[in-house]
């Protein structure tokens, strides 16, 4: 049991933390302002390749053979999506790479895949991948996905839709979640790659959103999307073990820790704002309730915000161990969105009339994190799953 | 004994603002944000309506309601667009420091107001000293008001309201919400124009700005919740309607309680607005409610509608930012919690609902 | 829209505050003290008797008739009970009378029954009637009622099991209600009265409880249990109009008001005591920061209990307006019973170390009022009331 | 890097004390609240156990444990019997200014106190100064303590801890829950037969104190929601075990999710003890998180019961109340959050746990 990081992380940290307050915050404000999501070709895309770093948002693909120490990848990737979405959670969605697309790929896709649709990030230009579940319909209900795959000589033919998808317009690739018959329930699931450009993939719309204006949310249409035998994810041996589903299953289990600790990174910000706030416009000395108040609700939120820590940090330390995790990531996903959620409300009161101007941070931060309880299975979801293994809550509950 | 009926008037009141904001004031709000102001024929037909004027005097034209009449409208037109109602209200929650402290000088100002068709109106509450005040000039800086003119700016600073007619300069801000009402920040250095000086008024100023802002706060809340009742009935998850996913069910049940108790609460500080003692507790008391009610209504509204909420295709996302905004106004939820801890050890622990006397709480 | 009460009600409220604090709070204090509930023989109940004092639980049956303001008596009722309860409100379920079980006699009775059965109070020394629903497996569940009734001749005989029930070892008969028939569901549902001493009636044990002391919550079994077939409340006809569920249904509707009042009772009781202790020993002129924060902690209890308050007001009013109050009666008791444990809980903190001591009179209430929470009702009984009409919750669920 | 894997001396520690308080605390636990005190044959057992030993240091016959080992075990004893703990613990929480505080002095006191077969001692934490203290004495009253003898009474009040060892006089008095322990008024007029001074050391004192508080918190939340849990899974309402219903199941969901973040918070607070900085911080968050914990699944335990669990045939009920007055000791959750609103401005607010240095926090 110990809570310390290791020196090595730390300073990578620091990097990252150089980085987040030149770039992330300040593009992030800025994209917020303009209410506009940075565009592909921004030069922060550039600088960021060069630069040599990929996504905080999940474990390097590339660096997954050569690095000795990774089995700590799951650690080092929540500390790093919680320090990203400390300066912009937005922003660390922009970063390019596969994004959530990458652990699929490297967890269900057989050697050639990995090899084909990894190494379009190798050219030091900025790429995106894509995952896409959640279709209009259906929401965090993944098992009752409708777009439909049907097999076609060498070809698998799509149709369906899919939305709130990140970076899906930019992406070179997207993971597509479709089944090959509805009436199997999760068995007749399937995953499959569909790159840039095949004639029937339609983006049709970027989302307007609350907050977290610096990505694009797409959605897009798949209409007799035709993508050769080879993309699908594993090969059709793999789904033969079924594990199709399991596999994209296994994908939220580490996903869920990350976006549970991007939820506390933002919390922590607005947490951080409100304190500097605090020291630099009120004089603490005078005798005025609300200031005394304004310090205890802030160690409140700090409580909310290190209990959360700690529980995505044990989703995924179990991961880097080879434990299973399904409840304790849900657990970290269920309780860290409402802590940072509170967090960023009651920093909008710390700043009174300030609070709710948009170049005070916190009212964006207010907006940005409320997605953070929704993304990746609600806490409705959260709270089926973690019963489900509690008190053997019924799967049609 | 104790009595909760409406009026027919104020059924009809009910109705005719609850019409209004439902065909007008919530199908143009999105337009009305992202232009940062209302369309001048809503505007006019809210004035028509004599919506803004309730609560004015008869002899200036108004409809010389007493407070609870205006708590009923201002539920029913927050479910439009709260923002809307703040940007025709004209000289708006302004009024209630110039009748309830300004005597005849009060009087003839607020004439001269709302003479002015478009006259724009606000009230700063310096509970902190952030405005240096001397004996004929305010000065400092606000961070933000919800408008983008003023006609008239008082600042409520203990029992003083003093009234600044110049040397009031906007510079706009983007706002978390209420965009069509505008939204600025305050630069005042301004000759102060009248003092007026009332204990019991600026008590009584207080408690109707604070539940001037309670209703618009329950009038979102309120809004929040019908919508994502609809929403969570048709949409389909797990093979069920969302809404009869029990866990989902019973969080719509609290909301529902909650909104319920808040409006009671309002009505109550109504109430005793229309008495003879001291209506700060019940008014803060209300405020309070309502915040906590529309904050959560608000968030949860969101969450009910998943990805969806989350988005501007839907007016969830917009009411969660309106009800952070709403109770934000005059202090906010701390200033009304300081009030009513000022009060706790005084007030009564008898049955019911007593109003606490002037200077002394029973 | 008033909320002021009328002289008359002040009046009578005073009577009973005077009771209470003389004979109420000391005798509920020493029963807790003592862990016994107040014997049948305790000379407070001739003295209430003595007194032409009626439960405070609920319209007073003999006035039913006479009284020319009869609209008000639920408001009335709801008014004594939270006053009763302040004082004790375990002492206040002792009050001689029929208690809950005057409701359904009163609306399902023949003109013979209500004679009958109420007519044993009218010889000036205490007695009590009791109101049996709830079964050992059954709790909130009351469709789920297994205590079966079985006409015999001119008898029903009854077979079964209640529990939790109010003074029924002391009382003259208790109201039960049982099933003709399981598979019949609600339909099957009848009241009957049982009277004292009838061989089959045994009153098993009284149960030793968290809080509440001063009263007995009996168990009794049935067995072979052979009444006249007179004691099926309201007689045959009644039940063709299948209201025999239902009547028992609208009396929860009545009392469910009063429960959650009650609770307030119980918080404002918490909620003054906590604010004397204050005034008698913390010299609030004190930099503690804790000081400030009890008054801001009391006024927030002050604000939930009076935001109950009014929820159960309401209840009351609408049925002495005769309209329906189901919904409402649901938000009043789901709501009331938390805001009323948070003032107790919140109580004790305020009296630090001494919180914990018995002869403070907070623990107990935070022990007597968590019963508030539980019966008429489990809040979670009441959401799925409430969201029955809100969202159409199916009633299985 | 971070790692949160048990020894596996840790493993046996909790799973020895689990099996103990399963099999002895737990079914001896009504008897001994009926009693107000704790079977002889179970005291030896618990000492013979070494479970009041663990953080003693060797030398004293002591396991010598650092303090996580001793959260571990507490966490466990709690789920059969709190009281029982504070029963069997001897000096128990005294020692912690004793060693922290008292240097050579302390550690023959402590020597002399545990070679006393039956000796109790207290710590009381004196933030208010209800207590009047000289240069030679203290006196005054304090409302309760969980015992009804005492050989040694520490007082801890500022960066100084008073030792007393006679003039304490115990008032036996009924208590909320806790009666194992004993239950007392405590009337103070005693010589100071100890004075030790040390700002880190009273500062560790009260964290190993509130780790101490919150463990045993954190053992009754945990205890109280396994036996909801078993129960609702068993008992069928509405056609299904009560635990099937979704709003039961999520209300469980949550209390769990709680539970294992209070836990965590403790291991930090064990862990931040055992580094060089300052534990104030993160002892205060775990006792609050327990409390808040322990507070609520102690209610919910009897919610969940239904009336089944407002009788005293269950267990929840004694859990509620265990868990209202363990979270009173040593200045509750107020102290607690006091400590930490003095502290937040100047917390790190960079990503993990930093534990804060002496005299400055990072």
């Amino acid at each position: 049991m110990d809570f310390a990081l290791d020196q090595k992380s730390v300073q990578r940290l620091k990097l990252l933390r150089g980085l987040g307050k030149e770039l992330f915050r300040p593009l992030g404000m800025e994209a917020d302002k303009k209410g506009e999501p940075i565009p592909p070709d921004h030069p922060f895309f550039q600088q960021i390749v060069d630069m040599g770093l990929v996504s905080p948002l999940g474990p390097d693909p590339e660096k997954k053979k050569s690095e000795p120490s990774e089995k700590r990848s799951n650690r080092m990737a929540v500390l790093f999506a919680e320090e990203a979405s400390y300066w912009d959670r937005g922003v660390a969605v922009t970063m390019p790479g596969p994004g959530l697309g990458g652990p699929p790929i490297n967890k269900m896709g057989t050697p050639a895949q990995r090899e084909r649709f990894m190494s379009v990030f190798k050219d030091k230009k900025p790429h995106w991948g894509a995952f896409a579940m959640t279709e209009p319909s259906a929401g965090s209900d993944v098992a009752g996905i409708k777009t439909l795959a049907r097999r076609d000589g060498n070809s698998w033919v799509l149709n369906g839709a899919k939305t709130f998808i990140s970076n899906a317009k930019r992406a070179e690739w997207v993971i597509v979640f479709a089944t090959i018959d509805p009436k199997l329930g999760r068995a007749g699931h399937r995953a499959f790659v569909v790159e840039k450009d095949t004639p029937g993939f339609d983006v049709t719309r970027v989302e307007r959103k609350m907050g977290l204006k610096a990505y694009e949310s797409c959605s897009f249409v798949l209409e007799d999307c035709r993508i050769p035998a080879d993309n699908l994810l594993g090969g059709e041996a793999y789904y033969e073990k079924k594990a199709g589903f399991k596999g994209a299953m296994s994908a939220f289990n580490a996903s869920r820790a990350l976006v549970a600790v991007m939820a506390i990174g933002v919390g922590r910000a607005a947490w951080d704002h409100a304190r500097q706030f605090v020291r630099d416009n009120y004089d603490l000395g005078r005798p005025i309730p609300r200031y005394r108040r304004i310090l205890e609700r802030l160690a409140t939120v700090k409580r909310g915000l290190d209990a959360g820590r700690a529980l995505a940090w044990r989703g995924a330390w179990l991961l880097d161990i080879g434990e299973p995790n399904a409840l304790e990531a849900s657990m970290a996903k269920q309780f860290c969105p409402p802590a940072a959620l509170a967090a960023c409300s009651t920093a909008v009161e710390v700043l009174a009339d300030a609070g709710v101007r948009n170049d005070e941070l916190v009212e964006k931060l207010y907006r940005d994190v409320k997605a953070m309880d929704i993304v990746e299975g609600t806490q409705q979801i959260q709270r089926t799953i973690i019963a489900r293994r509690l008190v053997g809550l019924p799967q049609e509950t | 004994m104790f009595e909760l009926s409406l009026t027919e008037e104020d059924d009809l009141l009910r109705k005719t603002s609850g019409d209004f904001a439902e065909s007008r004031l919530g199908p143009a709000a999105r337009d009305s944000e992202g232009n940062r102001e209302v369309a001048a024929a809503i505007v006019s037909e809210y004035r028509e309506l004599g919506m803004h004027a309730l609560e004015l005097p008869e002899s200036l034209g108004g409809s010389g309601l007493p407070p609870f009449g205006k708590a009923l409208v201002l539920e029913q037109l927050a479910g439009g667009d709260a923002a809307a109602v703040l940007a025709c209200d004209g000289v708006g929650p302004a009024i209630y420091p110039l009748v309830e402290m300004g005597g005849v000088r009060g009087a003839s100002l607020l004439e001269e107001l709302v003479g002015k068709a478009d006259a724009r109106g606000w009230v700063i509450v310096d509970r902190e000293d952030a405005l240096e005040v001397t004996a004929d000039r305010v000065r400092g800086r606000w961070p933000w008001v919800p408008a983008e003119k003023l006609d008239v700016l008082v600042v409520l600073k203990g029992n003083r309201a003093l009234v600044l007619r110049e040397g009031v300069e906007l510079e706009p801000v983007k706002p978390c919400a209420l965009h069509a009402a505008g939204s600025a920040a305050v630069a005042i250095d301004a000759p102060i124009a009248e003092t007026f000086e009332s204990a019991s008024g600026a008590a009584r100023s207080e408690a109707r700005l604070r539940l001037y802002a309670a209703s618009l706060l329950l009038g979102v809340a309120a809004t929040s919740l019908r919508y994502a009742i609809e929403y969570t009935k048709e949409r389909v998850t797990f093979g069920r309607p969302v809404a009869h996913h029990q866990g989902v069910a019973f969080l719509i049940a609290d909301l529902a309680c909650r909104i319920d108790a808040a409006r009671l609460s309002i009505w109550r500080a109504a109430w005793a607005l229309e008495q003879d003692g001291d209506p700060t507790e019940a008014a803060a008391a209300a405020f309070l409610d309502a915040a906590d009610t529309a904050l959560e209504c608000g968030e949860q509204g969101v969450q009910l509608l998943g990805g969806h909420g989350y988005m501007q295709d839907h007016p969830v996302e917009k009411w969660m930012r309106e009800a952070r905004t709403l109770a934000q106004l005059w202090g906010g939820r701390d200033a009304a919690l300081d009030v009513l801890a000022d009060r706790v050890l005084e007030t009564s622990g008898h049955v019911g609902f007593a109003v606490p006397s002037w200077g002394k709480q029973i």
